[in-house]
């Protein structure tokens, strides 16, 4: 089953469905088992596995630390897969890979697609991956059956959009303001603006992200878009209170 | 040679090399930074100002000095200097910062932000909003402020707010990610005024543009001042944008082209920042652009030394990794201990002192001087001055009346708050 | 007006002041000098080489730059800057040291010795002395040594000899009395690089004709610029050599020329130095020549005092003592506080870090402009960059972080050391 | 008695005359006074009462830091006078005023002239006054019966020596070296044939000075000139060993 279908199935029975994300290795493999069950048991639907990048560009500050952390801890791309292989095996969500294109690039597209698709993945998130840069990629990903997600923001020109709609698959990551991962996003009219333009491009489900940190984000966006994309809140509070913070956090958001 | 013709291949490539690789939020800012710099770049009136400004406040145009005792001392080449250290801010980094600040106000933005690691490049910036009345944030990393002090004190009086950031190895590729983020958040009215040639396109062709500036008025020069070409040109490269500047006025001619990387601590120790000259790097993307990288196998960057900040940077530019490849351009690296002596030679000789950086090129010049004919020429690109970072150079050359100055005087100040 | 036509006067004389007092054992000398000097000023191959030299080491000609952003926060005169900061070594000594040097030549000697203050004459004959092949002592108060230990690294980099003045108030007065001392023991094979437009003719002369190239530049570039010639020009009077270079291009013209010496505390301080503009100075002989000197009723110098090491001297170059009595050059002061606000509102306005000694010029210009028509023009001569000097303006502002800096350093090499 | 009668009515009974040298006010007037005594009992024929000036740079190290030292006691010139009337009083001797021209200009060249005469002085050396700017001074004094004594050098030229010669008075101070007070010279043909130079342009007695130190030089200069001058020496020794050590060094000096 693709990942459209899977999210318009869980669709089904909730009006919002709710995407998480881990970066790997960071604290540590184990507390990222931890923290992905507390997710699971949240019913989360989605997850990011982000695979730690020296220079990640596009991440905000609780990320880039965690990015570094991680690296500091020895771990490997290969590592990163092994435990999503675990992952997929152990949860019923679905799992995608996050991260930069410099760790596709070094390991060469297909052996990288190759091995996302053996640890159980459904797809991948490059945000430094324009879609000009993409195309053997995403012909190959097309092959394999793999899906990458295309990110559609605020600044994107209606053209852009539908440039945009016409490489994305799965879902369309609806970046809900611009700048870096991690800040709070004002909910309002923009972002329902934005979703309306997205919408108007493309039938593939909108997961929004960027600053959805509470229930009443969820609240709003609930009508407006098919998915909420739940990042850096979700490692706040995890390095704030543990399992305990976490499982409140998860507890409350999707609280409907 | 035309390296910016695009029409038959992809744009923003040279080669392999080059491209865009952004986060989506940027496409409409860095097309805008395009279309308004392709204009820019066929609109002559612009390059006009463009030269009337780098006359009228930076000094423009630079001389080039013959080192006549520098070259006798050595017995082979004449050497000839071009002399960017006479700029205003005293580096070549002026000639693309003014430049960019020029395209900023066509872009009708009110403000720029940079990286700087030497700060340099953030001093230039610093000056040039000054100058420009535009507001002004540079990113530097906590380990380079702390470094370099000076400049930050320069910038911060001259009304830029200056950020340290703590991401990384705090140093200069981790400023460049921090600006990038900054770009992401505030592009609507914020130029990113990036300080080499590298990063995504145009960045590297917009930066070599500028820069072209140098070779174009050398080679004017040096045929008035010797009635002929230099036989090789020697610069230094860090991102590359002193090299680009230069060898762009000699493309077309029988020029030997030398890049000089960081050789830190040489060949095999990984203490260093050669690129092409070293075996050590390999093809990868990185902050916007491909290049090659000083990366592991996992596609992390490594921990980079130089003695010169300035050059310890992870990638090089695009082109010049292109042309190396073409071997239009060689490659070498100059260790740390080279540049020391270099240093020493060229301050001894010619009253001359030149930035850690570029004392790379005149390292390798030195080298290779004696063993060409007395007939021959070189010339080397002085790309920035030292004697604005005594801290940097007096470290280097691990000079303890320095020492003993500082010591002494933290005490007076110690003293005076008491 | 011809200064230097001493047909109908006396020889070195400008009205009263001028003059040779030197000791016996130097006469012959200083003939010869003169000799010489009077063969190069007469030789236009002489001035041409000097022309060239500067061209090509020093970057001249250096350019004007619109103060735009500062004139129009000002409110009146448009403003103008003789940019003197931009040559090799950092300000507008170079000028009369490559002079100095090529006549060094010419008298066939092979040593230099120079007094030094602020270091940048010092700074500026080392690198001479480099570039030249001449030996070099630099004589400097040892008080002057200590807080300008940046300076005498690179001298002593560049080759020179520092030696570190024990005498009087160990600062510049007490350098030049010892470099005297050297000059009447070593007068056989040693030229005497005197600093500025004082001391014993022909000094003052040749000094002022070796600063004229900013004067005949600058007036070209200003009808080049602005169609017109400046209604003002200001000049900071240290000795005086940068306010003669400047002010000779305009000498037969209708433009008004401003002295701005050291203000230090203020009027009535006695904490400053300020020879014209305040009422403390009187007729000596000191140094070599007659001038205003500020000394007490028993012709024994008075201690002077200035933010700008530069301009902290007894004396003052007899040319402008004799144009300030002939009404010909007005004269202003500058305090210390007057300065820094100055330094401050310049780096801010333009990205321009002029000297704490050129600061007095921008802060006496800055004080009249808002009063003068919109169509108006001052010049200002910048006779040099502060970028090389941060503890001498760091400490002017008073700048905590830089102190904390400083105390860090000198933790960091205590370390190093254990 | 004019000053050159003098000399040569005291070289009657003596072959080599002494001129010694003192800096008002150091290290006091009465240290001067105790030196002064000294001098006298070993036969000093003449003695040179240097005015203290902030800017001594014809002077040597020693003499600087006197100067110095001796303006730091608030020496003025009105004390310098006083102390000189005091002396001419007390030895037999005869005083010139040694110093810089600007105590001199600043007093006003007539009222020097005339407190020189008053208080008993018979001529002054001026090192900074070249003869081409003495001619109002030179004339003054010879109205007044004072002597202008003038120093010839190893660099002159004849022709100068001449001009230099027609502007002596009483004596002249061959200045046996380039350089400053203080520091030894050799006594050689060097020496030997700057007196001779000299003696060929005046019938003036000739001084020799700078680095006079000890009986060797005594005797190399007897035979060539009428007069040696003993500056530094002097006030070294009495720097180190005080009133004991400079009697030791003036009757070693003297004895023939
Ligand atoms: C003086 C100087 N030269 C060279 C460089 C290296 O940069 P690039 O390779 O872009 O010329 C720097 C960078 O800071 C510099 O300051
Ligand atoms: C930059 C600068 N300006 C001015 C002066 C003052 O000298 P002058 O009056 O001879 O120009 C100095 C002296 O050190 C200086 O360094």
């Amino acid at each position: 089953m693709g990942l459209q279908s899977y999210i318009e199935q869980r669709k089904a029975d909730k009006s919002l469905l709710v995407m998480a994300h881990v970066v790997c290795g960071y604290p540590s493999f184990e507390a990222n088992m931890a923290e992905l069950e507390i997710m699971a048991e949240a019913g989360v639907d989605l997850v990011e596995l982000q695979f730690p990048f020296s220079e990640p560009s596009a991440d905000g500050p609780l990320f880039v630390r965690a990015n570094e952390m991680s690296l500091q801890n020895g771990t490997t791309v290969n590592d990163c897969f092994e435990f999503m292989a675990a992952v997929t095996a152990r949860f019923p969500f679905k799992v995608l890979m996050m991260g930069y294109y410099n760790t596709v690039f070094k390991l060469g597209e297909e052996q990288f697609l190759r091995r996302l698709k053996a640890a159980g993945g459904v797809g991948y998130i490059l945000p430094d991956l324009p879609i000009e840069e993409a195309g053997s990629l995403h012909a190959l990903s097309a092959e394999l059956g793999l899906e990458p997600i295309i990110l559609m923001t605020p600044t994107n020109s209606d053209e852009r959009l539908a440039q945009l709609a016409a490489a994305a698959r799965g879902f369309v990551y609806v970046v809900a303001r611009k700048g870096v991962t991690g800040s709070k996003t004002q909910m309002g009219d923009d972002v329902a603006a934005l979703v309306a333009r997205c919408r108007a491009h493309t039938d593939l489900p909108l997961g929004v992200g960027f600053g959805i940190s509470d229930r009443s984000d969820m609240e709003y966006l609930r009508g407006h878009a098919d998915m909420a994309i739940v990042g850096t809140a979700a490692l706040r509070a995890w390095e704030q209170g543990g399992a305990e913070q976490l499982r409140q956090f998860f507890s409350d958001l999707v609280a409907a | 040679m035309n390296l910016f013709d695009f029409s038959n291949g992809k744009e923003g490539y040279y080669g392999q090399y080059g491209g865009v690789f952004l986060p989506e939020i940027l496409q409409a800012t860095v097309n805008e930074l395009l279309e308004c710099f392709r204009q820019c770049k066929s609109d002559p009136t612009f390059w006009a100002e463009f030269v009337e400004l780098m006359q009228n406040y930076s000094g423009r145009p630079t001389p080039i000095t013959h080192m006549a005792n520098l070259s006798a001392h050595l017995g082979g080449a004449q050497i000839y200097v071009k002399r960017e250290d006479l700029n205003h801010t005293g580096s070549h980094k002026i000639n693309n910062v003014i430049g960019q600040g020029l395209l900023c106000k066509r872009l009708g933005k009110s403000r720029v932000i940079a990286e700087t690691g030497a700060g340099q490049h953030g001093f230039a910036t610093a000056t040039m909003a000054a100058k420009f009345g535009l507001d002004c944030t540079i990113y530097m990393g906590a380990v380079d402020v702390a470094r370099q002090r000076p400049n930050v004190f320069w910038m911060e009086n001259m009304g830029a707010q200056v950020v340290a950031v703590q991401d990384g190895q705090k140093t200069l590729k981790d400023a460049i990610n921090e600006a990038m983020r900054d770009w992401v958040t505030n592009m609507a009215d914020t130029h990113y005024v990036l300080g080499t040639a590298c990063g995504p396109h145009p960045f590297p062709e917009m930066v070599s543009w500028f820069q072209s500036i140098v070779g174009q008025e050398a080679r004017a020069q040096m045929l008035e001042q010797t009635g002929r070409l230099p036989d090789r040109i020697y610069a230094c490269v860090g991102g590359g944008s002193n090299a680009m500047g230069i060898f762009q006025g000699f493309f077309d001619d029988d020029v030997e082209l030398i890049g000089c990387e960081a050789g830190g601590h040489g060949a095999g120790s990984s203490l260093h920042a050669a690129r092409l000259a070293y075996n050590d790097a390999s093809v990868g993307i990185a902050q916007g652009f491909k290049t090659y990288f000083l990366q592991n196998d996992q596609g992390n960057m490594n921990e980079t030394h130089s003695i010169a900040a300035g050059l310890d940077y992870i990638g090089i530019n695009p082109i010049l990794a292109y042309l190396w490849e073409q071997d239009k351009v060689r490659f070498l690296a100059a260790t740390d201990d080279e540049v020391r002596e270099a240093l020493k030679l060229t301050m001894r000789t010619e009253g001359l002192i030149p930035a850690l950086e570029t004392t790379h090129a005149f390292a390798k010049a030195i080298e290779e001087a004696p063993s060409m004919g007395k007939d021959e020429i070189i010339l080397i690109n002085q790309s920035g001055r030292a004697d604005k970072d005594i801290f940097t150079v007096a470290e280097a050359l691990d000079d303890n009346k320095w020492k003993e100055f500082i010591k002494t005087k933290a005490a007076q100040y110690q003293q005076e708050r008491q």
